[in-house]
C-alpha cells in the first residue's frame, strides 16, 4: 500500500511533463487521455488507499514514504517525503476525486480551445502540487506545494492571456497570496529557530515542551502561519483576489478556487492544530476572521450580477465558516465542511460554466433566465448545489456540515453567542443569495437564446457531484439525531476532540433556529426575486449606494489601491532613474563641466599661456614678498 | 628699441646693438671669454640666422605695415603693466638684502675650460646632444613638412582642411554624446 | 648700491623688456627675438653671479645657455618657416592648433 | 596542472580565434566553441576520474611553481569544492555565451571571441588563483576584455556604459591592490622579511581588529562589493548589463558578479575574520537595502535588460546578507545563490537577447502578446521568471530560503525585511511576463519565429540546471561544505 503513495502525485506530474514538452504535437484526444487519465488513475489509487486505510489503519496512524533527501545543511534536514494520515486522506480523496471529475468535464468544456495541451498541463501540475501540499511531511515541502498551487492558479487565471484584465487578475491573485506566503515563510524561520526542525511530526511533538501555552512566541508563529492561510484561503483582509480570479475558465474556478486550493489554509491550520491550540489569542483571531469574512463576503455576494463572482464571494464566505470552526476548536466540523463544500461548490461552478458556455459567454445573471425548461439536467444539478450551499435542512450535505459549525460556534470552548449570531446572519444571507441566483437564472423568462446544449460528457460529472452534494452529509449526523459520526471518527485520529462548554443551550434549539433562518432567507429571496420583481428590486434607486458598496466588495480594492498600490507605483516611478545613479552621473557631469570650463584656458593662444606663466610668477614672488 | 620696431631688419639691428652692449658688460665683469663668445655666437651666428629667415620669407615693408596695425596700445598695455609689476617686485627683491660690495676679478678662459671639461663634462656632453638634436630637428622639420605640404598641395588644400574639420566635429560629437549620457 | 647689483638690475630690466616683447608682439619672429633677449638677460645674471663668487661656474652656465639658445633658434626658425609655408601668416593668435 | 591547461587553452584559443577569423569567421566560432568546451571538460573529466572524497577542507588540486621568487610571487593555482563549483558554472555559462553570440556578432568576430575567451580565462583564473598577485592579475585579465566587449559590440550607449563599468571596477581593483600590498608588507614584517603573496601563508598573518586590519579589509571588501554589487555602488551594473551584447550580459550577470561574492568568501572572511565580524551588521543592512531597493527599481524599468539587471542587484543583496551572517546555512545558501542566480539571470538575459534579435527593441512597452507567436519561449521565460521570484522546485528558492533562514538566526529583523523582497520580486517578475508575453499581440507585420534549435540547446541546458539545483541540491552542498565550515569556524 505504502508504495502506492508515490504514484498519486507522480502521475499528474508525468502528465504535466509529457503535455508541456510534447503537447503541441499531440492530437486532442491523446491530450485529453493523458490529462484526465492520469488524474483519474490517481483518484482510483487514492480510493484504493482510502479503503485500505479504513480497513487496516497503519501503525502510528500514518503511512510514510521517503522519496529522496532534498537537502541537508547544518542542522537542517529536509526530505522529499510523503506522509498520509487520516486528515491527509480526506484531502487526497477530494483533490483526486473531484479533480478527476473536473478533468473529465474539462475535456469537453475546453475542446474548442487552441491551447488545449497547455490547459491540461497546468491542471495536472496543479493537482500534483496540491497533492504535495497535503502529503508533505515537512513544512518546506508543504511550502513547495503551496507555491506550486499558487503558480498554477496564476497560470490558469491568466489562461486567456490575450485579455489584459485576465492577466491583471492573475497577477493580483499571485501577489496577494504571495504576501501571505511570505508571512508563512517567516513563520517557518521562527519555528526552525525555536525548534530546530521543519518536520511536522517533530514540531507537533516538541512544541508543547518548548513553548509555554499562550506565550508570545507561539502566538507570533501561529499568527504568521494564519497569515499564510488567510492569503491562500482568501480571508479578510487578503480576500480581494478571489473574485477577480474568476477570469479563468470555469473548471479552474471549480477545482482551484472552490474545491481545493483555497482550502489550503484550512488544511494548514488543521494540520498545525497543536500549535494553534497553544495560543488562545490566535484561535480567537482565527474565529473572528472567519466570522467577519463570512459575513462580509456574503453581503458582497448579494449585490453581484456576475454568476461566477457570486459563487466566488460565496466561496470566501464558506471558507469563512471553516475558519470560524477552526477558531472555536471544532476541527472535524471544519474539515467536514471542506468535504461537503468541495462537492457542491465544484458542482455550482461547473454548472455555471455550462450555463455561461450555452449563453455565448454571458456572465450577467440578469441576462439569463428561464433556463429551467431548456436545460433540465443543469437545472436539477444546480438546484442540488444551491440547496447544499444554502444548507437546506436534512436533504442537503451543506446542512449537516454547516449546522455543526453553527452549533459549535456557540457551544464549543472557544465559541460565543456573538460568533454564533454572525454565523447565523451569514446563513441567512447565504440562503438569500442562493435563492436569488436560482430564481434569476432558471426561472422567469428567457433573455438570451441558448446557443447550444451542453455535451453529455459535461453533464455526467455534474450528476455525480450533485449526488454527493445531497448525500455526502449523511455520513455525519448531528449528535442529537442518529449516532452516525463516521467522518468525525475518521478525522479524529489526527485532530483533537472539540472541547465543549458546560452549560450550552440544547442543540435542537439552535438547530431549529438555524433551519428557520435558512428557510426565512429562502422565502425572502423568493419574495424579492420571483418573476419580474427581481429586476425592479435591483434597480431601485434607494439602495444603489449600498449596492455599489457591496458590489465592489466593501471597497477593499479601492482601499488597497489607495494605501499600497498607488504609493508603490509612485515610489517606483519617481525613482525610475535611480537616485544613486544620478549621484554618480552628477559627479561625472561635474567633472565634465569642469573640463569645459578649464578648456577655455587651453585656447591655443601662445600669448595667453605666457600671461598665465607670468601671472604665476607674480603670484609666487608676491607671496615671497609678503610672507 | 628692439621690441618696438615694426620692421624686422631694424629690430635685428637693434638686437645686435644690445648684444654688443651686454658683451661690454661681461668684459667689465671680468669675463672676457664670454664677452667674445657673445659677439661671435649671438651677434654673429644667431643674428645671421634670423636675417636668413627674414630674407627667405621675404619680410619687408609689408610686414612692417602689418606690425604697425597689430601693435596697438590696447594690445600692449595690459602685458606691459603686468611686466612692470614683475620688474618692481624683482627690483625690490634685489635690493631687499644688501650685500657687501664685490671686487671684480678676471676669470681666465683657462680656468673656465678646466671646469667645463672637469666637473661639467656630462653637462657638456648633454649640450652636445642638444645641439645635435637641434640640428637634426631643424633639418627634419624643414624638410619633412615640406614634403607633406607637397602631398597636400597635390591633393588640394581644401581636402586637407575638410578632413581636419570632420575629425574635429567627430571629436565634438563624441564629447556631446558623453555629456548627454 | 654695488656693481653686482647694478648688473643684476640691468639683467632684470633686459629680461622684462624681453618679456614685454614676447607678450605684445604677434609676429613669431619678433617673439623669437624677444626670447633671445630674455635668454641673454638670464645669461648676464649668471655671469654676474659667477664673477661675484669668483667662480667659473657662472660662465659655464652662460655657455650652456648659449648652446641652448642656438639650438632653440635653429629649431624655432625652421618651425617659423614651416608655419609660414602652411598658414601664410606669422600671427600667433591665428595659430591655435594646440587647442585640441 | 589541469588548471594551468584549462586557463592556457582558453588564452591560446582566444588568440587562435583572432588569427583564424581573418580567413573564415565561421571557423573562428567553432574554434571558440571547441576551446571553451575543451577547457571546461578538463576539470570535469578529471573530477569524474578521480572522484575525490569530499570532506573537511580538502584541496582537490594544488599546483604551485615559482614565478617571481624575488618578490615572493608564486604561480599558485588550487581548487577546492567552492572553486570547482564556480568553475563548473563558468564552463556552462561560457559555452552558452559562445553559442549566444553565434549569430549576434557579425563584425570583428575574431577579436570578439578573443575577448570573450580571455574574459573567461580571467574568471577561471580568479576562481583558482591562490596567490594574491596572481589573483589580481586574473582580476584585471577578466576586466579589460570585458570592457572591450561592451565598448565595441554594445548597444547605443555602449561607450558610456563601458566607461562606467571600467571606472567603477577599476577603482575597486586599485583599492584591492593597495590592500594586497599592505597585507604583503605587514606579513613580511611579521615574519622577518619573508615576503610572500601566497594565500595560505597570508592566512597566518595576525591582524586582529585594529584600524589597520579594518582599512585593509575595507580595501578588499570595496573591490568585491562593487563587483557584487552592493547598493550604493551598483550603478555601473544596469548600464553595463543593458548595453553589453547578450553574451556579455550573460557573463557579467552570471560570472563577473560571482567573482565578487567568491572573493568575499575566499579572501575577506578568512583573512580578516575579526575585522569583518566588526562590520557584519552594516554589511547585512546594506544587503537588505539592496534587496529592497533593487526590487523597487526593477519594477520601474521599461527596458527589459535593465529590469533584469536591477533584479541582479536585488538578488545579490541576498548574497551579502548571507555572507555576513556567518552561519553555515546562510553560507551554503550563498553558494547556491551564486549558482542559481548565474543560471536564472543568465537565462533571462539570453531571452532578452533573443527577443531583441527578433523585435529589435528592449522596450517592454513595445512588446506584448508574444506567447501567441512564441509559446515555447514564453514557457521558458515563465520557468526563469518563476525562478527569479523564488518558486520552490527551482534552485533560487533553496538559496534564498537558506540565506533567510540562516540570517534569521542572527538578525531576525533584517531577515524579515529581506523576506519582503520576495513579495517585491514577485511584482517585478510577473511584470515581465505580463508586459512581454501576455496581452494582445502588438501589430507586427510578421510574427517572430519561435525558439530555434541552437537556442533550444542554450535554454534547455539552463532549465535542466535550474531544476536539478532545485530538486537535488545536495551534491553542491557536499562539495562546498568544507569551505563553509572552515569559514564559519573562524
Amino acid at each position: 500500500m505504502q508504495q502506492l503513495l508515490t504514484y498519486i502525485p507522480t502521475l499528474p506530474l508525468i502528465g504535466f511533463i509529457v503535455l508541456s514538452l510534447f503537447g503541441r504535437k499531440l492530437s486532442k484526444p491523446v491530450i485529453a487521455a493523458i490529462g484526465a487519465g492520469t488524474v483519474c488513475i490517481a483518484a482510483i489509487i487514492s480510493i484504493v488507499l482510502g479503503i485500505a486505510f479504513l480497513q487496516t489503519p497503519p501503525s502510528g496512524g500514518a503511512w510514510q514514504q521517503l522519496l529522496w533527501s532534498w537537502f541537508k545543511v547544518g542542522t537542517l534536514t529536509v526530505d522529499i517525503s510523503l506522509r498520509v494520515d487520516a486528515l491527509t486522506l480526506v484531502f487526497i480523496f477530494i483533490i483526486t476525486f473531484v479533480g478527476a471529475l473536473i478533468h473529465i468535464y474539462s475535456t469537453f468544456f475546453m475542446w474548442r480551445d487552441a491551447d488545449y495541451a497547455r490547459f491540461f498541463a497546468c491542471m495536472n501540475l496543479f493537482v500534483c502540487s496540491m497533492l504535495l501540499l497535503v502529503m508533505a511531511d515537512n513544512l518546506l515541502l508543504l511550502y513547495l506545494g503551496w507555491e506550486g498551487v499558487g503558480l498554477c492558479s496564476y497560470l490558469l487565471i491568466g489562461f486567456w492571456y490575450d485579455v489584459p484584465s485576465n492577466c491583471r487578475a492573475a497577477n493580483k491573485a499571485f501577489l496577494i497570496t504571495r504576501i501571505g506566503d511570505t508571512a508563512l515563510l517567516i513563520g517557518l524561520f521562527l519555528l526552525f529557530k525555536e525548534l530546530g526542525s521543519l518536520n511536522m511530526t517533530t514540531i507537533l511533538q516538541q512544541a508543547p515542551g518548548h513553548f509555554a501555552a499562550g506565550s508570545s512566541t507561539i502566538t507570533l508563529i501561529t499568527i504568521l502561519l494564519l497569515a499564510g492561510g488567510m492569503g491562500k484561503s482568501a480571508q479578510l483582509p487578503l480576500q480581494t483576489w478571489l473574485p477577480d480570479a474568476m477570469a479563468g475558465p470555469s473548471p479552474v474556478s471549480a477545482l482551484i478556487h472552490a474545491a481545493t486550493m483555497v482550502t489550503a489554509g484550512v488544511y494548514l491550520i488543521a494540520r498545525m492544530n497543536g500549535l494553534f491550540l497553544m495560543s488562545p489569542v490566535t484561535m480567537a483571531i482565527v474565529a473572528i476572521v472567519g466570522a467577519i469574512t463570512l459575513f462580509v463576503a456574503g453581503c458582497s455576494a448579494l449585490a453581484q450580477t456576475d454568476i461566477k463572482r457570486i459563487l466566488a464571494y460565496s466561496t470566501i464566505s464558506q471558507i469563512g465558516y471553516m475558519f470560524l470552526a477552526l477558531g472555536v476548536g471544532a476541527w472535524s466540523a471544519a474539515v467536514f465542511h471542506f468535504f461537503t463544500h468541495a462537492f457542491f461548490k465544484a458542482l455550482l461552478f461547473l454548472a455555471a460554466g455550462v450555463v455561461i458556455e450555452a449563453l455565448h459567454h454571458e456572465h450577467n445573471i440578469f441576462m439569463m433566465g428561464g433556463l429551467r425548461k431548456r436545460m433540465p439536467a443543469v437545472y436539477i444539478t444546480f438546484l442540488a448545489g444551491a440547496a447544499a450551499l444554502s444548507a437546506l435542512p436534512l436533504v442537503s450535505a451543506g446542512f449537516y456540515s454547516k449546522d455543526a459549525i453553527l452549533w459549535y460556534s456557540w457551544s464549543a470552548a472557544g465559541g460565543s453567542p456573538v460568533l454564533w449570531f454572525m454565523a447565523l446572519a451569514g446563513a441567512f444571507i447565504t440562503a438569500l443569495y442562493s435563492t436569488r441566483l436560482m430564481l434569476v437564472v432558471f426561472w422567469g423568462e428567457m433573455k438570451t437564446p441558448i446557443h447550444e446544449q451542453p455535451n453529455r460528457g459535461m453533464i455526467i460529472p455534474l450528476l455525480i457531484l450533485a449526488f454527493f452534494s445531497v448525500t455526502a452529509g449523511f455520513i455525519e449526523w448531528p449528535h442529537n439525531m442518529f449516532q452516525v459520526t463516521l467522518f468525525a471518527d475518521h478525522v479524529q485520529r489526527v485532530l483533537p476532540e472539540t472541547l465543549m462548554k458546560q452549560n450550552e443551550p440544547s442543540e435542537a434549539l439552535l438547530q431549529g433556529i438555524a433551519a428557520l433562518v435558512t428557510l426565512a432567507g429562502i422565502y425572502l429571496g423568493y419574495v424579492l426575486y420571483y418573476g419580474k420583481s427581481g429586476v425592479r428590486w435591483q434597480q431601485s434607486p434607494g439602495l444603489s449606494a449600498t449596492r455599489n458598496f457591496l458590489f465592489s466588495g466593501w471597497k477593499f480594492d479601492q482601499l488597497y489601491s489607495f494605501v499600497f498600490v498607488k504609493p508603490y507605483l509612485f515610489l517606483t516611478r519617481i525613482n525610475k532613474g535611480d537616485v544613486i545613479d544620478r549621484l554618480y552621473s552628477a559627479i561625472a557631469q561635474g567633472s565634465m563641466r569642469m573640463n569645459t570650463w578649464l578648456s577655455v584656458s587651453q585656447n591655443g593662444s601662445l600669448r595667453m599661456y605666457i600671461v598665465g606663466v607670468l601671472a604665476g610668477i607674480l603670484f609666487i614672488i608676491t607671496l615671497q614678498l609678503f610672507l | 628699441m628692439v621690441i618696438t620696431r615694426y620692421h624686422p631688419v631694424h629690430a635685428l639691428l637693434y638686437l645686435a646693438v644690445s648684444f654688443f652692449a651686454s658683451s661690454m658688460v661681461f668684459l667689465s665683469l671680468g669675463a672676457p671669454f664670454v664677452a667674445a663668445l657673445e659677439i661671435i655666437v649671438y651677434a654673429g651666428a644667431i643674428i645671421v640666422l634670423f636675417i636668413f629667415v627674414v630674407m627667405m620669407l621675404n619680410l619687408g615693408n609689408e610686414t612692417a605695415r602689418q606690425e604697425r596695425e597689430w601693435l596697438k596700445p590696447k594690445v600692449w598695455v595690459m602685458p606691459a603693466v603686468l611686466v612692470l609689476l614683475l620688474l618692481i617686485e624683482m627690483i625690490i627683491l634685489l635690493f631687499s638684502n644688501d650685500t657687501e660690495p664685490m671686487q671684480i676679478a678676471v676669470v681666465e678662459p683657462r680656468k673656465l675650460a678646466l671646469s667645463l671639461y672637469g666637473e661639467y663634462i656630462i653637462a657638456v656632453e648633454l649640450t652636445g646632444f642638444l645641439l645635435m638634436a637641434g640640428i637634426v630637428g631643424a633639418a627634419h622639420i624643414g624638410k619633412h613638412k615640406k614634403e607633406e605640404l607637397h602631398r597636400f598641395l597635390q591633393n588640394g588644400q581644401g581636402d586637407q582642411q575638410k578632413t581636419k574639420r570632420t575629425r574635429k566635429t567627430k571629436a565634438i560629437t563624441n564629447e556631446q554624446t558623453a555629456l548627454h549620457e | 648700491m654695488n656693481s653686482a647689483q647694478m648688473v643684476l638690475l640691468v639683467a632684470t630690466v633686459l629680461f622684462t623688456l624681453g618679456l614685454v616683447g614676447v607678450l605684445t608682439r604677434k609676429n613669431v619672429i619678433f617673439m623669437l627675438i624677444s626670447v633671445e633677449i630674455m635668454l641673454n638677460a638670464a645669461g648676464m645674471a649668471f655671469v654676474a653671479a659667477g664673477s661675484k663668487w669668483q667662480q667659473p661656474d657662472g660662465q659655464v652656465m652662460f655657455l650652456f645657455i648659449l648652446a641652448m639658445a642656438a639650438a632653440e633658434v635653429s629649431v624655432g626658425l625652421a618651425l617659423v618657416l614651416q608655419i609660414y609655408h602652411q598658414h601664410k601668416t606669422m600671427d600667433v593668435d591665428r595659430l591655435k592648433e594646440l587647442r585640441d | 596542472m589541469i588548471l594551468v591547461w584549462m586557463i592556457s587553452i582558453l588564452l591560446i584559443g582566444g588568440v587562435a580565434c583572432w588569427l583564424v577569423a581573418q580567413r573564415d569567421p565561421l571557423a573562428c566560432k567553432w574554434t571558440a566553441l571547441v576551446a571553451v568546451v575543451a577547457a571546461f571538460l578538463l576539470p570535469v573529466v578529471w573530477y569524474l576520474r578521480h572522484t575525490p572524497v569530499v570532506d573537511g577542507n580538502a584541496w582537490l588540486i594544488d599546483y604551485q611553481v615559482n614565478w617571481i621568487p624575488a618578490f615572493g610571487i608564486g604561480f599558485h593555482l588550487a581548487m577546492d569544492g567552492l572553486s570547482f563549483v564556480m568553475i563548473l558554472l563558468t564552463g556552462l555559462l561560457g559555452i552558452l555565451a559562445v553559442l549566444c553570440s553565434w549569430r549576434e556578432i557579425r563584425e570583428k568576430t575574431g577579436f570578439y571571441f578573443f575577448n570573450l575567451l580571455w574574459t573567461l580565462a580571467g574568471i577561471g583564473g580568479v576562481f583558482v588563483a591562490m596567490d594574491l598577485f596572481l589573483f589580481y592579475f586574473f582580476w584585471e585579465v577578466m576586466l579589460v576584455p570585458m570592457y572591450f566587449l561592451i565598448a565595441i559590440w554594445g548597444d547605443f550607449n555602449r561607450r558610456n556604459a563601458a566607461y562606467k563599468f571600467f571606472i567603477f571596477t577599476q577603482t575597486g581593483g586599485l583599492l584591492m591592490l593597495l590592500s594586497i600590498l599592505a597585507l604583503y608588507f605587514i606579513h613580511g614584517q611579521q615574519n622577518n622579511g619573508n615576503y610572500t603573496f601566497d594565500y595560505f601563508a597570508l592566512l597566518n598573518t595576525t591582524l586582529g581588529n585594529n584600524a589597520t586590519a579594518r582599512w585593509i579589509m575595507l580595501g578588499f571588501l570595496i573591490a568585491f562589493v562593487i563587483k557584487l554589487p552592493m547598493v550604493p555602488l551598483h550603478s555601473w551594473l544596469p548600464d553595463a548589463h543593458s548595453e553589453a551584447p547578450t553574451a556579455g550580459s550573460l557573463i557579467l550577470a552570471g560570472l563577473l558578479l560571482k567573482t565578487g561574492a567568491y572573493g568575499i568568501i575566499r579572501f575577506v572572511l578568512p583573512l580578516f575574520p575579526d575585522a569583518s565580524a566588526g562590520i557584519a551588521g552594516w554589511a547585512m543592512l546594506l544587503g537588505v537595502v539592496g534587496i529592497i531597493y533593487g526590487a523597487l527599481l526593477a519594477y520601474a524599468q521599461t527596458d527589459l535588460k535593465r529590469l533584469v539587471a536591477y533584479t541582479s542587484v536585488s538578488h545579490m543583496g541576498f548574497v551579502l546578507l548571507g555572507v555576513f551572517s556567518f552561519n553555515q546555512m546562510a553560507l551554503q545558501g550563498v553558494v547556491m545563490q551564486l549558482l542559481t542566480h548565474g543560471v536564472s539571470t543568465g537565462a533571462l538575459f539570453a531571452l532578452a537577447g533573443m527577443l531583441k534579435e527578433r523585435l529589435h527593441t528592449r522596450d517592454i512597452n513595445q512588446m506584448g502578446g508574444l506567447w501567441t507567436a512564441m509559446p515555447h519561449m514564453g514557457a521558458l521565460a515563465m520557468v526563469f521568471v518563476m525562478a527569479s521570484l523564488g518558486l520552490p522546485m527551482l534552485g533560487n528558492f533553496i538559496a534564498e530560503f537558506l540565506i533567510l533562514l540562516g540570517a534569521f538566526e542572527v538578525n531576525p529583523v533584517l531577515s524579515v525585511i529581506a523576506s519582503l523582497g520576495l513579495v517585491l520580486s514577485a511584482l517585478y517578475s510577473l511584470r515581465i511576463m505580463q508586459k512581454v508575453f501576455f496581452g494582445q499581440i502588438q501589430t507586427i507585420t510578421d510574427p517572430p519565429a519561435d525558439v530555434s534549435a541552437r537556442e533550444w540547446i542554450i535554454m534547455a541546458s539552463l532549465t535542466i540546471a535550474i531544476v536539478f539545483l532545485g530538486l537535488f541540491p545536495q551534491p553542491v552542498f557536499n562539495l562546498v561544505s568544507g569551505v563553509v565550515e572552515q569559514v564559519v569556524r573562524l
